[in-house]
């Protein structure tokens, strides 16, 4: 009988998460494992993630790979989980030392790398002079990554480029739509904006169709985080400046596998760092680049 | 009903403080708002943010008057923004299949019509309340498109469709003149034609409606299918906006909607709406939104102020009713 | 074969027509009740066919399966000799048959005009003539002689005018045969008159006219025929000139009654309560005061202002000038709450929208004046709340299956009895009853009137409000008569004439 | 009321073909689903299970009986979530000011109190309908809480308040004995005292409750607080079993709180409820996710199943409403 390793992510609804899924499923099938993939409806769903949890443990698996949604709160219910299984954390940490691996993104370096890449982008549309407005827009309050991903932004902006006054530091309610209201009022309020960072997925979307809306490409850069067809077209378009690319499948694919090692006794490394990568339209042709950018989902 | 009576013998007592405030209608009490907002922030009154503001408003707009037509006959839609999300991924995966536009918007438009009629069968053959049958559907719709696109965005791949949601005609945004294609046959429909009358009919006294030989039933399948359309409308516009299809998005719409709706004057208890005040409804809550990002207000603050303000709005129009009787 | 197939076939050979509509065994069973038993019934063309019997007698049953509000569970109908289905109100509209039902059913949120075509709306292009139905709306009533405005919303309007524009609905698609059940009720003697006017000018047309009413005097001043139900039985059709009320009311009730009015006279007491100059909303200047042991009458027409006075008193509107004296206290009423504190107690006019909770259980109604006082630190007594509703039901024999029953599956009369029943209980010291009998039947309306004397006996007044002149003129000690809001007229017990009366309400054209 | 006596004819005729199905309460559907689920899945009867599921139920649970109240009232309370996630804030920070855990709590309760009284004070004295009352204080509260924590979630520095949702008591779990702490109370007021009574009097007909002497006011004032209080409860509780205080949690409860007491039976017009109604449609919304997380069905297809169960659901047990009146 196969082992059962069962991943729990934050927010199935989105895409980001499901190629961290479609990455436990490939290790699973290459391993012969059985990979139920379980996962709150929201990143804010911090309940709903618990709940999920303790049903996982319920189901006796060989372990879990899970990524919480709220650091602090997770950190007793991975320790009582911990207590019957193995548990490897993906992507975000939990507040607890029973992790036997921990494989992920440092969003607080996400957020610093997109700082360089919008500076860069402004640099370059402004023959160099790296000063203006520029903003911050968030998907939702009270989702940790998201917040780590701000912190970075901001800590690297005050740190390494004093031209760059950071204007707006908004948050939208999760929706594409908000965020490019957000945008285009941002816009009309602040002539001088130069630059744009938008801390996830769904609101590179929404800012990217404001930018384009308003043909403000190469005059407004935009910074998004995580990839998708829309992005990369809006990359190829010149819309959007740049990319916070993690590596979600690698997460899931490496979460597993070290799972699967861990229920078996092997020893296994602590702390992975699986990278987060700058993409601009020069080098997204790479290789290692192109791999990021198209997953194979299946 | 309850509550409403409850509150009447109260009212008159303070109205006479409030005697220039009182006399608003909801149209002054935007206006008023504008005025303060254009003095406060000079880009509000420039053109670009007005056709922001419009664009906007709109998408709620159109929502707010479908779920008034449901909201009439005492129902209440909470599927419209899953249909919206729904809609954008039908339209997506058709445009990008190689259908014409018009075809891929006509689809979906029979499918938000579906969906409509499907909730009409919940309710009068199948007896459930309306809250059930269109909550059941928000969340399995959301499902559905899910499934369908698999949890990824889906991007259009038609530059003249999403070229339509930014352009203009006239100096109006395109997304403004959606609003005024649906809200003038709404009103019509709603305020001039037999049907309409027969949705007030119901939603005040569905036996009295019978007995005068108006088909309840028809009426009320009638009711939730305007309702689906419009979603499925906005669900197009929305896909010609953000350019992707996403099961995902207009989350919480259904609020936004329901909430222009009774902002407008919609009363929950059924009977009482219009076609002018769910759309004054939207473009207050949006001209809250687009003011506080202009004056840079805290997200956190705006949230704040947008439910004081929603407070206020209703309290000085609910005076101005009371005294108009 | 039952009494009225044989009547009838006796009215055939006699040369008279065929009848329009034929009743064979219809029946009408709802869970738990047996609303209509087995009724072969003929109604002839042209005819005023009156129909009584006690209150959940199955009278509007019949009615509503007549206009396919409801559907039969047996038996058949034949219109104009062909079996019909009648199960839809729009399949009885096409026959040319409608009705004026007993709850006013029609749609508080739109006008009158609106209603008055409802479902039948006058369009061009598609497009509503609105105009042109407020005008032909105003004119309809014109023509029937009520001064109703057509273009207001029809929530605004008292429930006696409510009634009129049913009426007047219905005259407007009741082409062959038209039902009126208990019209009256709400109405006052010129009202009435109005409505007699228009049902014998109908006749005259040709349409045949279910009539049902609880008053007698108007069953024998406007009907041909009378047919009688008992707990969903029929009992029998009289031709008119052939019977007498006694006969009428022993086929009814199966006992004979010898008196309606039970009239007692107590020695008055000390003033319960005054009101001295009082204005509010709908009245002004009115002047009243009541003592233990004395009924005092309020007589007006619709809208004349009685029933705004009499919760002006009890506090649910702000008086504007004048005040209120509690024996001989004076007091400020702020809410219904003060009122019921200091020992008043009101049975509303309007049962459907002030008298009941139509969807809560019949105990639940009859209890909800009383819970503080059948509870102990707000838990209720089990034992109490069942003895109280049992014995209003018993007292007043409301017609229901058991007290959980809903108060809205019961009879028009029956919730009435509810109405009542709730204050008879509560030990108040002035009651206040407006139009505590509509649609209430003979045997309980004596019983009720009974209950006035007892309560009179244990040192109560009562503020008696009835559109029906014959009601407050027998009972009242005091009787005043209000027109446009304004007290015109007082006497004493029997001390002018009912025309007299009369002519103050309508007051010198 | 307009759309179900609409309905009511239809339903009799298809009764019959269901005689089995149509006549189970919905206690007998939960048992149903549970026994379907156990024989389905091995883990689904375990200890451990069992626990889980009462935990996870719990919470809407308390939420539902308090929502309820409302309902009956003929209102509506969105704010629910809402108080849920800034009480959640409020607790948090008073512990980690150091308050002694039983003050931190009752001040929470407090406040939940003071949002309902402020609640019935825009309903009763500003004349505004629950929804939007409701629906503003939902907006401001979630901005209140966020700047109270400037976003960020604050840890509880307390064990002991942490373990207490951990915990069980005669081995069920203490989360599911605060469901029977309020819920059994909860019965006994709604009904076997006369406020319960006056609360359905308020939702049947609030002018004949008044002339009988009810004080509709007040009464509107109870339902809300009692709502407030549900609300702030389940918010200690939720700081308690995720340990943190963040306003941004309990998003949407209000609608699985209103969810969870239509398929128990409550009506959305006022006038009937219970409190065993809400209760069973929490757990079995409870149960529907659980059992689904452990057959594993994908996360999309749950919210489709989830969708269709609620209606199947509600459907046979209005068949069997119906027949039993
Ligand atoms: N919807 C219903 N459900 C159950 N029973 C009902 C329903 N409607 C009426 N009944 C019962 O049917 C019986 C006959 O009622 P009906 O209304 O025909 O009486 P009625 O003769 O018109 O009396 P009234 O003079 O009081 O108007 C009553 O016992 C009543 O309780
Ligand atoms: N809901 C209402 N809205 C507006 N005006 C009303 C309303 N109810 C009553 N009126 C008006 O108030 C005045 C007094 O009405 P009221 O009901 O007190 O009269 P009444 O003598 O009791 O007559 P009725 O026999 O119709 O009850 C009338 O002019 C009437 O038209
Ligand atoms: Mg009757
Ligand atoms: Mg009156």
């Amino acid at each position: 009988q196969q082992p059962t390793i069962p991943i729990i992510v934050k927010d199935t609804t989105s895409f980001y998460w499901q190629i961290v899924m479609a990455g436990a499923r490939a290790a699973g099938k290459e391993l012969g494992v059985n990979v139920p993939e379980l996962g709150a409806q929201a990143e804010t769903d911090v309940n709903g993630q618990i709940s999920i949890l303790e049903n996982a443990v319920a189901g006796n698996p060989a372990a879990i790979v899970i990524a919480a949604t709220e650091a602090k709160a997770l950190g007793k219910p991975i320790d009582e989980a911990a207590a019957k299984v193995k548990v490897v954390g993906i992507d975000s940490a939990a507040d607890s030392k029973a992790f036997t691996s921990f494989l992920t993104t440092d969003n607080v370096q996400g957020g610093r790398v997109a700082a360089d890449g919008l500076a860069a982008a402004i640099g370059e549309a402004n023959g160099g002079k790296i000063e203006g407005d520029v903003a911050l827009i968030t998907a939702q309050p009270g989702a940790g990554s998201l917040e780590q991903r701000a912190q970075g932004f901001k800590e690297q902006l005050a740190a390494k480029y004093p031209g760059l006054k950071l204007v707006a530091d908004r948050y939208a309610d999760g929706q594409a739509t908000t965020g490019l209201n957000i945008a285009t009022d941002l816009i009309t309020a602040n002539p001088n904006l130069k630059g744009i960072f938008a801390s996830n997925l769904i609101m590179a979307q929404g800012v990217g169709q404001a930018i384009a809306e308003n043909d403000l490409g190469g005059k407004v850069a935009l910074v998004g985080f995580d990839s998708d067809e829309k992005l990369i077209s809006f990359l190829n378009q010149g819309v959007i400046s740049a990319l916070v690319v993690q590596d979600p499948y690698r997460m899931g694919y490496d979460g597993i596998k070290t799972a699967l090692a861990a229920s078996k006794g092997e020893k296994v490394e602590a702390n992975v760092d699986t990278g987060a990568n700058l993409v601009t339209k020069a080098n997204m042709k790479e290789p290692k680049i192109d791999a990021l950018l198209n997953p194979k989902l299946n | 009903m309850s509550t409403e009576t409850a509150a009447a013998p109260e009212a008159p007592r303070k109205r006479r403080n409030f005697n220039v405030l009182f006399g608003l209608t909801l149209l002054a009490l935007l206006v008023v708002l504008w005025i303060v907002l254009s003095i406060a922030t000079p880009s509000f009154a420039s053109p670009v943010n007005i056709a922001n503001l419009l664009r906007q408003g709109s998408m709620i707009a159109i929502l707010a008057v479908g779920q008034t037509f449901v909201i009439i006959t005492g129902g209440i839609d909470l599927s419209v923004g899953a249909v919206v999300g729904f809609s954008t991924v039908v339209t997506a995966l058709m445009i990008n299949a190689g259908w014409p536009v018009w075809l891929a918007v006509a689809t979906t438009l029979l499918v938000g019509i579906g969906i409509g009629v499907f909730h009409g069968f919940g309710i009068v053959k199948m007896g459930l309340p309306p809250f059930i049958i269109t909550l059941a559907t928000l969340t399995s719709l959301r499902g559905i498109g899910l499934l369908m696109t698999n949890g990824n965005s889906i991007n259009i791949q038609s530059e003249a469709f999403q070229t339509f949601s930014r352009g203009s005609f006239g100096g109006v945004p395109n997304l403004f003149w959606m609003v005024i294609l649906v809200g003038v046959p709404a009103y019509v429909f709603l305020q001039h034609t037999r049907w309409g009358r027969y949705l007030f009919s119901v939603g005040s006294n569905a036996e009295a409606a019978r007995l005068s030989g108006v088909n309840v039933n028809r009426t009320i399948y009638m009711a939730y299918t305007l309702s689906g359309l419009c979603a499925a409308f906005v669900g197009v516009l929305l896909a010609s906006r953000i350019g992707i299809g996403n099961p995902t998005q207009a989350e919480g719409w259904e609020l936004q909607a329901i909430a222009s709706s009774v902002i407008g004057g919609t009363s929950l208890f059924g009977a009482v709406g219009s076609v002018h005040g769910p759309l004054l409804g939207a473009f207050i809550l949006a001209t809250i939104n687009n003011g506080a990002n202009l004056l840079n207000v805290n997200s956190f603050w705006q949230r704040i102020i947008t439910g004081v303000l929603i407070i206020v709005i209703v309290y000085f129009d609910g005076l101005r009713r009371k005294g108009g009787r | 074969m039952s009494q009225a197939a044989l009547r009838t076939d006796d009215a055939l050979a006699r040369g008279a027509p065929a009848p329009i509509l034929e009743l064979k065994g219809l029946e009408k069973r709802y869970p738990g009740t047996h609303a209509l038993k087995p009724v072969d019934l003929a109604f002839l063309p042209g005819e005023i066919h009156a129909v009584v019997g006690e209150n959940g007698a199955g009278k509007s049953t019949l009615i509503k399966l007549l206009t396919g509000a409801i559907v039969r569970t047996g038996g058949d109908m034949i219109w104009e000799g062909r079996s019909v289905p009648l199960s839809t109100p729009l399949e009885a509209q096409a026959l040319g048959i409608n009705a004026v039902h007993q709850e006013v059913v029609l749609c508080r949120h739109l006008s009158v005009a609106a209603n008055i075509f409802l479902g039948d709306e006058e369009t061009r292009y598609g497009l509503l003539r609105q105009r042109a139905m407020v005008r032909d709306a105003q004119k309809i009533l014109d023509d029937l002689g009520f001064h109703l405005p057509a273009g207001v919303m029809l929530g605004d309007l008292t429930i006696g005018q409510q009634q009129l524009v049913a009426a007047a609905r219905a005259t407007v698609r009741g082409t062959k045969f038209l039902i009126f059940d208990e019209p009256t009720a709400y109405l006052t003697r010129r009202e009435a008159e109005q409505l007699f006017a228009l049902i014998r000018r109908l006749k005259a047309q040709g349409v045949t006219i279910i009539y049902i009413s609880h008053r007698m005097e108007e069953v024998f001043e406007l009907a041909d025929r009378v047919s009688v139900l008992r707990d969903g039985t029929y009992v029998g059709t009289r031709a008119i000139g052939e019977t007498d009320e006694p006969e009428l009311v022993r086929m009814m009730i199966n006992r004979s009654l010898e008196q309606i009015y039970h009239k007692e006279h107590f020695a008055f007491g000390a003033p319960i309560v005054e009101a001295r100059n009082l204005s509010g909303k709908g009245f002004e200047d009115v002047s009243i005061t009541v003592r233990e042991g004395e009924i005092v009458g309020l007589y007006g027409l619709v809208g004349a202002g009685r029933s705004e006075f009499v919760t002006t008193l009890y506090g649910r509107h702000a008086k504007s000038a004048g005040s209120i004296h509690w024996q001989g206290r004076e007091v400020d009423i702020r809410s219904e709450h003060d009122a019921i504190k200091l020992g008043m107690a009101l049975a509303p006019e309007s049962r459907r929208d002030q008298g009941l909770c139509l969807n809560l259980p019949v105990g639940f109604n009859i209890n909800l004046p009383v819970y503080k006082r059948i509870s102990a630190n707000g838990l209720i007594s089990n034992g109490e709340e069942k003895r109280q509703a049992e014995q209003q039901i018993g007292g007043l024999r409301i017609k229901t299956p058991t007290r959980h029953a809903l108060a809205s599956s019961l009879s028009g009369g029956n919730q009435q009895k509810i109405v009542i029943g709730k204050w008879l209980n509560h030990g108040a010291k002035l009651f206040i009853f407006d139009e505590p009998t509509v649609g209430v039947d003979v045997g309980t309306k004596a019983e009720i009137y009974r209950l006035f004397g007892e309560l009179l006996r244990n040192g109560a007044g009562i503020i008696l409000i009835s559109s029906y002149l014959p009601e407050v003129y027998e009972l009242a000690d005091t009787l005043h008569v209000f027109r446009r809001g304004r007290l015109v007229a007082s006497h004493g017990f029997r001390a002018a004439t009912d025309e007299t009366v009369l002519t103050e309400a309508i007051g010198k054209a």
